[in-house]
């Protein structure tokens, strides 16, 4: 069936198998936990921020191909972004998988390969649970920097 | 090749549009019969010819057509009382397994628990099984206690015992099949502890009443609850069986038509059983699709249901066996189990082995399994669950064996 | 003969197997849609589509098969949000209106309502809209108080807003038209006044949202509810709308599998709307089904359909004025009223009118139409009721005169 | 339709067109009311006892045909009867309109002629009411009567 193959593309295995920023960070600016009710895999998420930079981040939980492939990629994507531009990126990611827009490369890297992910709406939260866990700990990270003042 | 002499799934397979083979598609392998079943012809004709021929609302009309459906309504109640053999006064129709078990959460519970009251579950109960009665007591101020399992996934008796006579036990709820263990519970054993301590039982027959013989008279529950969905019937129906006495002293649930015997501006009196537990107009097509349903069970004989999905499961034991890494949850001994087979694998996450086999058209689930408690218990997140029926075969677990020796090919290329 | 010219019930009666002229029996005169409506084909046959062709539970699998069930079922949700103008995350499936109005006793009143709390009905409520809340009431301690009607079938909109200004109202549940009167209500104008006072607004829509255009967005209500089988759909599925951001205030009310976000041996987390509200195997054939018969509705043209109506109600006033002494309930302006032409005639007895027109195959209901406390006020004890559809047209009501006169010969004779 | 005929015979409109016992007893041993659930129709029953004995009976209320030829048929049979032969002729009739046996007109009289209802359940209820009435105040005047005692 060629549907598959698409939903499990060689980048996608690679990251799978070889995932980019495994671990937990000491000391992180932002920690979060997320999981997926559907079959209630769990992630954890830690990240670095520097002058409002994501500047380290990694991952770690139990996860399906798609989870851990997803968490690798989007890992690999946002180092480096301003906060502001990972939350853009966060938002085009969800949109792309509820097909809304297509995926854009500058804004994805290899997450890109996830995009055949949109036709198995039940795989959609395990591309998503990593974005999601991100996004949770970004915005509570933002409220806590504007209370903080 | 049939497993037994009674059942031969290539010939019942006929009476299964969705599983015939159309075309030069491979047919479908479908093990996921615990989370629905298929349904076969004569239900889905009973259900068309009930909406071309007769359809009205039931109970009120003095027309012909009317009258029609109310017989055939009624007549589907007394084919599912008489599959389980249950009184048909006790025999209620509600709309899936859920809403029988809340009824008697809410009808019951809400005005009978008192802060402090304990209510029983188990740690392998469905999410069913568990929720209305979390819902309940945070309402009343009850307690739910989980009775554990031992690590071969069967009940601790000692514990239930001991739980009874030392804590205030008002209800004790419990599946008589595990979906996700595929652990036969005595519960039998369980219902007579509890009444001498006068708790009274519920039992989930969601995965027992589709699949072997059971009999609400010999259980000695004071409730039984099951779903149409999982026993060859339509959605949208479910039944709550409970012994008439009891149902008597409660007082009703939904409230609204049907149910009533007087309205009136300063209150209302209810009809009488089974009637005062459904309100509203009934899933009467679905009943009616429903009695077809258990005709054909008992026409089959849920004896016959048992013996073959026991021999289906030692095939599958010895079949699956091969298969490198594989791990079975629950108990070992197809005796003390029902069709329901959890597996993992150590290298494949549970979703792709169910993505990946769906690549030669076999069904099966992957998750939770609407038992997250248990998946606490036992370790891990979600487990692959193949589960087989009256229609499958031995070519069924063998294609399934061979499409997980793919999946690792595929995800190990 | 075409009443409006949108509508052409003999070429829609086409669609409608059960009302085809089949041998040499007459046709059915089929006027009791306010029961019951009949089903066209195309609903049949999405659900029969449904089981044979992708039937799997929803929600969890990832096989194709449970994929494509979950697609159809999800956008049966999004055609009946669509005929109502709602949001899709309030649309929720019941299993009838009964269940809807209870969903919201129960979730909503058994938690919020205190003692001396006013919940406000009406003299014209179907029993759904007044069990419910007199069980709730006697649970919570709060009490029922019941708007009244003027001689012509109206609600006394003064006394709604006095009561609103001097009681502790927290909820007002209204039928928007009602199925023993036929009196359309101005639901919009009641909320705006409940509204004033902070009491929260329950429309029962079974009677409005299969006959005319019904717009959540414009009701102003926080909850409408309606029926599935009253507007071409099957049997064991309603809907209940809320007000999504009211809904997510609100706890679950059934418990179980699908409702669930997290389940924990020391409580629970639940799922985002609408599944919040959906507990246990949803009624997914039957969401098909109607999702398809909202589709249908929606390409008539819900103002064609009320027009078409507003004709047959006209014709039928002048036809049954012909016959002596026949007495119509409710309003007499058809343009105040829906579909359902409550009456009575003195010689004869509601239930022996039914039986007798039934002998030219006119199928008309008689009895208290779940409706005792609106019977009361009345001063009677049963009416006969016809209530005609978008297959219905002035011949039927032409049979039905004809078959009243010929019941009443047959008894004086 | 002859199964119709069969349902209004010349008896029972007989019966309903001009009901025999019409009317309230003035201090009778039993008074006694029953509805019926279905279309609210509410019925009065009457009753004289003497020595055990039913020596005068009167119904009045709101009903269609058949329960009015029903509470006709009925007082006319049990007149002059003890109240256990009184008994006995309510549980054969309901036994008749559940089709467990069939109608013996020695104990009927023309109420026989009902035997046709039970083809229509939902009438079942009419033709019932004034005996499920009488055998409600006959059950409550035999306790009351042994209280008594
Ligand atoms: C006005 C009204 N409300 C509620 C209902 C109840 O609908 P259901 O029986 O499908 O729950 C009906 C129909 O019986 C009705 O006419
Ligand atoms: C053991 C058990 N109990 C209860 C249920 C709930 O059944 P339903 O979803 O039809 O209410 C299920 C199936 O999902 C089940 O397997």
């Amino acid at each position: 069936m060629a549907g598959l193959d698409d939903l499990y593309q060689q980048l996608i295995l690679d990251h799978y198998r070889r995932p980019r920023h495994c671990g937990v960070l000491d000391h992180p600016t932002i920690a979060v936990d997320q999981h997926n009710p559907l079959c209630g895999d769990e992630l954890h998420v830690t990240l670095r921020i520097d002058d409002d930079r994501v500047t380290e981040v990694a991952h770690t939980g139990d996860g399906c191909s798609i989870s851990q492939a997803s968490a690798s990629m989007m890992s690999d994507a946002i180092v480096g972004h301003t906060t502001d531009e990972v939350l853009a990126m966060i938002e085009h990611f969800r949109r792309v998988m509820h097909r809304e827009v297509a995926a854009d490369e500058d804004q994805l890297g290899d997450a890109i390969a996830l995009e055949g992910v949109a036709k198995y709406p039940v795989r959609i939260k395990c591309a998503l649970l990593s974005w999601m866990a991100l996004k949770d700990g970004l915005l509570t990270h933002m409220v806590n920097q504007q209370e903080g003042r | 090749m049939a497993l037994t002499a009674d059942i031969d799934p290539r010939v019942l397979r006929l009476d299964f549009p969705i599983l015939a083979r159309v075309g030069d598609r491979p047919p479908l392998v479908y093990l996921d019969s615990a989370a629905t079943s298929q349904k076969p012809t004569a239900v889905l004709d009973a259900m068309d010819r009930y909406y071309v021929e007769t359809n009205a609302n039931v109970h009120r009309g003095v027309y012909q057509l009317a009258e029609e459906a109310t017989a055939r309504f009624e007549a589907a109640r007394d084919s599912v009382a008489r599959l389980v053999d249950a009184p048909r006064e006790g025999t209620i129709f509600t709309k899936n397994a859920t809403e029988a078990i809340n009824l008697v959460a809410w009808a019951w519970g809400v005005r009978n628990l008192a802060p402090g009251d304990v209510i029983m579950v188990t740690e392998m109960e469905h999410h069913s099984g568990i929720v209305p009665w979390q819902i309940v007591a945070e309402i009343t101020g009850a307690r739910v206690v989980f009775a554990p399992i031992t690590s071969d996934g069967e009940l601790e008796l000692d514990w239930i015992t001991h739980t009874l006579r030392t804590e205030p036990v008002r209800m004790v709820s419990v599946v008589h099949v595990s979906n996700a263990l595929g652990t036969i519970n005595p519960v039998a054993e369980i219902a007579r502890r509890a009444h001498e301590y006068d708790a009274l039982v519920l039992v989930d027959g969601s995965q027992s009443v589709p699949h072997m013989p059971v009999r609400f008279s010999e259980l000695g529950a004071d409730f039984l609850a099951f779903t149409g969905h999982k026993m060859l019937g339509p959605t949208g129906i479910g039944v709550l069986v409970g012994r008439p006495e009891i149902l008597d002293g409660m007082s009703p649930f939904l409230g609204g038509g049907e149910m009533i015997s007087d309205v009136r501006t300063d209150g209302s009196d209810w009809a009488e059983l089974p009637w005062k537990f459904e309100a509203g107009t009934p899933p009467i097509a679905e009943a009616v699709g429903l009695g077809v349903a258990a005709d054909y069970l008992r026409d089959i004989g849920l004896g016959a249901v048992r013996a073959h999905e026991r021999a289906l499961v030692s095939y599958a034991f010895g079949a699956l066996a091969e298969i490198d890494g594989l791990r079975i949850y629950g108990p070992q001994d197809p005796d003390r189990r029902g069709a329901p087979i959890s597996f993992s694998l150590p290298d494949l996450h549970p979703h792709d082995i169910a993505q990946l086999v769906d690549r030669e058209r076999v069904c099966i689930r992957a998750g939770h399994h609407c038992a997250k408690p248990l998946m606490r218990t036992l370790g891990v997140s979600a487990t692959a669950r193949a589960s087989g029926y009256i229609y499958n075969d031995a070519s069924d677990i063998d294609a399934l064996v061979h499409a997980l020796h793919a999946a690792r090919s595929f995800m190990g290329s």
